[in-house]
């Protein structure tokens, strides 16, 4: 058994489509020479070439502009934003042109594009290293948002993402690149190593986009979670042992409703973790949806457990985490209706 | 977990349906609703608990 | 000054555009010659054909702004006065050249033989319009006629150039990238991300920004046109620049085709600044007699394009009046027969639009469940509102 | 009784701000000489002066961040947006610096913008003139949104906006600027000098941020709403005859919990409606709110009625607009539980 | 070449500063003295209050540095060679000047006599940390020093500031604003914006960009510095433009002059290049070694700014090299007091930051239901990890 972490992973999902496809390009701000500030892009330059893997200017705009420009071209562009933080610039280029490029040109003209970027805290990265911004993306008709949690999904969904036809947003728990972080901040850190989910195939599989994972099966509540939080909800159930059957969506949009429904419908109780702040985050739809969908088997009010309406502070950054005692604390909740 | 024998009506309570029900200490089973597809509504359960004489409970619960 | 101004080698330098970046490139003087090393040399055929794209735009304009006014249409903008900073330029492009247009590029569709009907199926949304209806009229795409589909954000096709430019260049293709872009719109960060990325890689793309002097209400001094001109944008990036008389068909035309030979002889790109005059309002929502007098057209600011065309070509005893008065009858009568036509398909709000089904296709490649719920809804609505009418697919 | 539109009663709010404060400052694209695509800052240049309401660049990166730092300054800068589908390139002026100055500067420095701006359908605008992005900006910490749905609600609402100090985001429903639309496309539209809610005092008063207006009593159901869609949602219940407790929000960050959670305990039911496309849009978090909150008194499923998860199609309009028959549908589907 | 370049009047046309856009402003030769019209003939006070500063900052980065690897705090980043960008630049600035930094010119807090323990406070986001620990670290802010809050977020500042500028302008106030930026993140939106609106306004407004040659990894030409240099983005939008050797204090000092006296003259807003060079790392988190040769440091273009300003001080005869000795130690041994007295505040992580209920405030002026809600949710959490321990309020 061949285990990767994270960073690992990716690179390697790049190094293979990038070898089976003469149309994927990578392109961002120290990806090239260097490999990236996370080494995601390492090594990848020098194999395929400096047209093929390229550092750019320092401007999101100018970076999704140019990818929609290739991907119009025909090519396949994976361009990196640095930190999700960062995205904010080339939200336009996102939202108005590669979302809606397919649907204005009646498929004249598509934006294969699929962008990278590390998200979430718990790295004592302050404000601008921090956020968790996906909720944005999924409002965007148009946008697909996949967020891995481990490394052998961090490999065959980034696949599945490159050779998607539609933009694709795919943001990587920067928090759990080396080690399944579980909330324990005071803990020593389980590598990926000795972790099962870091088994990685060699060679090319893709995870379809929409399917989620179920992380684990279990009868006393539902939980929806995905990224980071997942490994942290994981610690939290074990610890108390709740028999919880945690569903890692993978793909927020779109969503797998089937899994959703079923769980819920079977639990009677569903828990909602996520790390971006509260209020109208995507928590807030997941919640919508299970109460439009499985209301008649609710036995408690959906929970949501996510971080505050409050930029991530640096000092304060454990306290503003969902860790485990909030977790903790809506499954004790949830468990006492 | 919803007791999976419960009747069919039990798992098609509303939230509040389940409050009055447990407020007003009636069995649904025993009451024949007139929501959608024969559901239980709160109207029906406080009916059935007027009909057996019993004094509309405080709804302070939860 | 027409032919005053030098013209360097397409591979030169970019420093050495400098001073273009401040003059003004003209090739047609007041009697009506060309003048000069910017001269294309188009034979009389080439004019000809130029300024039947000129008749066809003007009439084509006139007739669509009517349509608008008689309720056929939502919206319509007129180029009128610019016409040659799009036709002339296109024509210097090779056919397959990419075009990634502003808006007020109708010139470049019709220089390239897209169908009129086309177009106005566009306009009026109906059931014949490629787009489906989903786009605002006049905002094209035809990926046939390698031109990009048109977006309402202003200049978000520019970097899209670029990174167009790039992706030919990293294939090895010879097709080049030319973009268009309003001089207010010079203002928009991907204005600037375009300039840097096309610098930085040197791409092979002209941008073509088209300085009509007018943003909507607001004059281009608000873009900073009163600092400098916006060809010399391009030396801040070292971009080669040129600055042309944006209403003189043979100069937009040489400075096109060196920007466009420049870029194919992989020696970069090029900022062409069009100095042209927006003669009518911004669009048949914009009346312009709230910020503008109404003598500023009559004055027309370096001229009409197309009568300077017209006067050229009659100058060079290869046209006459009688000729003009004939085309210009036939462009309204071709004009006429392809709204005739289009209007079989229906006119904005009467129904005979594309299925309701068509809404939620195209959001992704495949139908994800919950816009095929949202769909079930839709034709669930349609059923109530219609009972029994139109089918749904 | 003075009766207004509400692109009237706009401008006499930005004018009694202008007059009364010489911090007060307009700037956005054609809002100067001209006085704004939709006339809203007429006459403002002539009487202020063109160094209190001028045009700038079409940069809206630009205008936010100008006005971000007229803030630290001192200024109390009115920015408009000409309209919010062109608002995204200044997203992150507004997300990463306007709302969070005051807290990454503990105060040094503040942002006490309100930016104005358009937005919703309905004018057959096509996709770029018609989006409704308020949810992206509730999901900001830092920021506060509202939506006013009447010329009465847009003065108080506004000169409340201006004299707050935070960062606010005015959305204003264009396609009630003239005339309170209520979805009958094909009816006639009732001018608002004839509607209860264009009268409109004199002088200043404003209308504090947070509070919701009953728009209409009722015991059925109660509708949560905003904006345009209040008065679609008014006419449904009255075409139908549903004693509909209306709650036109007014503001939809910082919310009017309290009257939220009284109408929806009194009511057990829950309609909310919004224009904006429906996956994580604002009625998310409302229903997500509505559970959290007042699960035990509810008696149907939350529901949504929202704009479908498309860009907002030309020819199409009606057919997306969350119309009488969409709302009929839901009222009908709710009051049927 | 010092003192070859020739200085126009502060109130000249923009137009007059294009060769000094390609040129390099020097004052100080090879023989370490002062020439040329650009001389800002300084006292010798002045200058080694200067060199006062220059050592100060480096004592600080030092320390600093070590500190982040001692595990003190998350972060740190030093601003080695470019000392002279952000400390001369700031000295020609009036002190009520407002300043929009990035986040490498500590050197400006230090020249406006900023506390050392204020810095250091935030640096360990402890509980003196005057901005209460919500920024990671060197993200200063002082409203008392005129010194704008940094952002992480590049280039943003720069249309802040020309905002600021435009105010003061409104108002009618004497102060200038002036903004630092480096040359990679010039590429951004942002960036355009600020040059945009500073020329469309004449706002009284100083864009410094520091082309330290790095951005993270990326060589300087990822911005476009093999086309042009970045004073020449000046030409482009009108502006007057300056390109400095940002090693070379005494043209720093002067170039800033220039352009803050223009401002307050009302002629317009100036972009000066600072040309320097990033020595160090570009943070804790970054080793160069992967992406360039270590000897590029010991080559150290342009030379260290410290070591030329000294040896300036020494050839008029007004410093030597044992007092240099004596005030380096002297920093050393105040920014090692400033440390000690900052770490009974607290490091990061080790508990004595400020209390869990200033998380929430300040995110709005006053406290919303919502935050009060999860303020009390997040006190509840406090309680059950540590019960009795330190008061939530
Ligand atoms: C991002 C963005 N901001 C604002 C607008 C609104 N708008 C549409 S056209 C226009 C003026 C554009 O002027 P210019 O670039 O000079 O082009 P012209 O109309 O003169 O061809 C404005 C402000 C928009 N469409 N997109
Ligand atoms: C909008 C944005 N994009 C990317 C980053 C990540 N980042 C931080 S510093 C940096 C390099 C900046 O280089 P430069 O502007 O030259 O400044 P220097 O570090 O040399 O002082 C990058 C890419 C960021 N902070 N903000
Ligand atoms: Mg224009
Ligand atoms: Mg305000
Ligand atoms: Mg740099």
């Amino acid at each position: 058994e061949r285990r990767l972490n994270m960073i690992e992973a990716i690179n390697e999902a790049l190094d293979i489509k990038m070898t089976e496809d003469p149309d994927v390009i990578i392109m961002g701000e120290d990806v090239g020479y260097f490999g990236g500030v996370f080494r995601a892009t390492a090594g990848l330059q020098e194999k395929h070439g400096k047209n093929r893997v390229f550092d750019t200017p320092i401007s999101e705009c100018g970076i999704i502009g140019a990818a929609v420009g290739m991907g119009a071209y025909g090519l396949r562009p994976v361009p990196e934003i640095q930190f999700a933080d960062y995205i904010y610039p080339g939200l336009d280029q996102l939202i108005s042109e590669a979302a809606r490029l397919r649907y204005r040109s009646a498929t004249d003209y598509i934006a294969p594009l699929t962008v990278r970027s590390p998200f979430g805290g718990g790295i004592f990265g302050g404000q601008t290293h921090s956020q968790s911004p996906e909720a944005l993306f999924a409002h965007v008709a148009g946008l697909k948002t996949v967020i891995p949690s481990t490394p052998h999904d961090a490999k065959g969904l980034l696949i599945a993402a490159i050779e998607d036809n539609d933009p694709v947003i795919f943001f990587e728990p920067k928090r759990i690149y080396n080690a399944p972080f579980t909330g324990y901040y005071d803990k020593p850190v389980e590598p990926w190593k000795t972790h099962r989910d870091s088994v990685v195939p060699e060679g090319k599989y893709s995870i379809p986009l929409g399917k989620a994972r179920i992380a684990q099966e279990g009868e006393a509540l539902t939980v929806l979670v995905y990224g980071t939080m997942v490994h942290v909800a994981e610690a939290v159930c074990r610890e108390k042992g709740i028999d919880a059957e945690i569903i890692d969506l993978r793909t927020i949009v779109p969503l797998d409703i089937e899994a959703i429904e079923a769980s819920v419908e079977k639990t009677g109780k569903c828990l909602i973790v996520h790390e971006a702040t509260r209020t109208a985050g995507f928590g807030a739809e997941l919640s919508a949806l299970v109460t439009e969908r499985c209301f008649y088997h609710l036995e408690a009010p959906v929970e949501r457990v996510t971080g505050f309406d409050t930029p991530y502070p640096h000092s304060l950054e454990w306290a503003y985490f969902p860790g485990p005692v909030r977790i903790g604390e809506a499954i004790d909740k949830l468990m006492s209706e | 977990p919803a007791a999976s024998e419960a009747s069919d009506a039990s798992q098609t309570l509303s939230p509040a349906v389940r409050r009055a029900v447990l407020e007003h200490g009636v069995d649904p089973t025993t009451i024949k609703g007139t929501g959608k597809d024969g559901r239980l509504t709160k109207e029906d359960v406080i009916a059935a608990a007027k009909a057996k004489g019993d004094d509309p409970a405080p709804a302070t619960s939860s | 000054d027409a032919g005053k101004q030098p013209r360097p080698d397409e591979t030169c330098e970019a420093i050495e555009t400098s001073d273009l970046c401040y003059d003004l490139v003209r090739v047609l003087g007041d009697d009506n010659k060309a003048h000069g090393p910017w001269d294309p040399k188009l034979d009389p055929d080439t004019l000809r054909t130029m300024l039947g794209h000129f008749a066809m735009v003007r009439a084509f304009d006139e007739r669509m702004f009517r349509g608008q006014r008689q309720g056929k249409t939502s919206f319509y903008m007129k180029c009128t006065g610019e016409e040659a900073t799009s036709i002339s330029a296109a024509m210097a492009l090779a056919s397959d050249d990419m075009i990634f247009p502003s808006y007020r590029q109708q010139g470049i569709l019709i220089a390239r033989g897209y169908p009129l009907i086309e177009m106005i199926n566009q306009i009026y949304s109906n059931k014949g319009d490629k787009l489906k209806g989903r786009q605002l009229p006049i905002m094209y795409s035809s990926r046939e006629h390698s031109f990009f589909s048109i977006s309402g954000n202003l200049a978000t096709q520019t970097p899209q150039a670029v990174g167009w430019a790039m992706a030919s260049a990293i294939k090895g293709d010879t097709r080049i990238a030319a973009t268009w872009v309003g001089e207010g719109s010079t203002a928009e960060g991907d204005f600037h991300s375009a300039c840097t990325f096309a610098t930085v890689y040197n791409a092979p793309v002209i941008l073509n920004v088209i300085n009509n002097q007018w943003a909507i209400s607001s004059f281009s001094g608000f873009a900073g046109a009163e600092r400098t001109t916006f060809a010399a944008r391009a030396l801040g990036y070292g971009l080669a620049g040129l600055r042309v008389d944006g209403n003189d068909p043979l100069a937009v035309y040489a400075a096109e085709k060196w920007a466009a030979d420049r870029a194919r002889a992989n020696a970069g790109p090029t900022l062409i600044e069009h100095f042209t005059y927006r003669a009518e309002g911004h669009s048949t929502s914009d009346d312009p007699s709230g910020y503008r007098s109404a003598q500023e057209r009559d004055e027309w600011p370096l001229g009409d394009p197309v009568t300077r065309l017209k006067d050229h070509l009659i100058a060079l005893g290869e046209w006459d009046e009688d000729r003009q008065a004939a085309m210009d009858l036939k462009c309204a009568e071709e004009v006429k027969a392809a709204t005739k036509e289009a209007e079989k398909n229906g006119i904005l709000g009467h129904g005979l639009h594309h299925p309701f089904r068509t809404m939620f296709q195209d959001v992704y490649e495949n139908l994800p469940w919950h816009l095929e719920e949202q769909a079930a809804q839709a034709k669930r609505e349609r059923e109530i509102k219609w009972p029994g009418e139109e089918p749904w697919s």
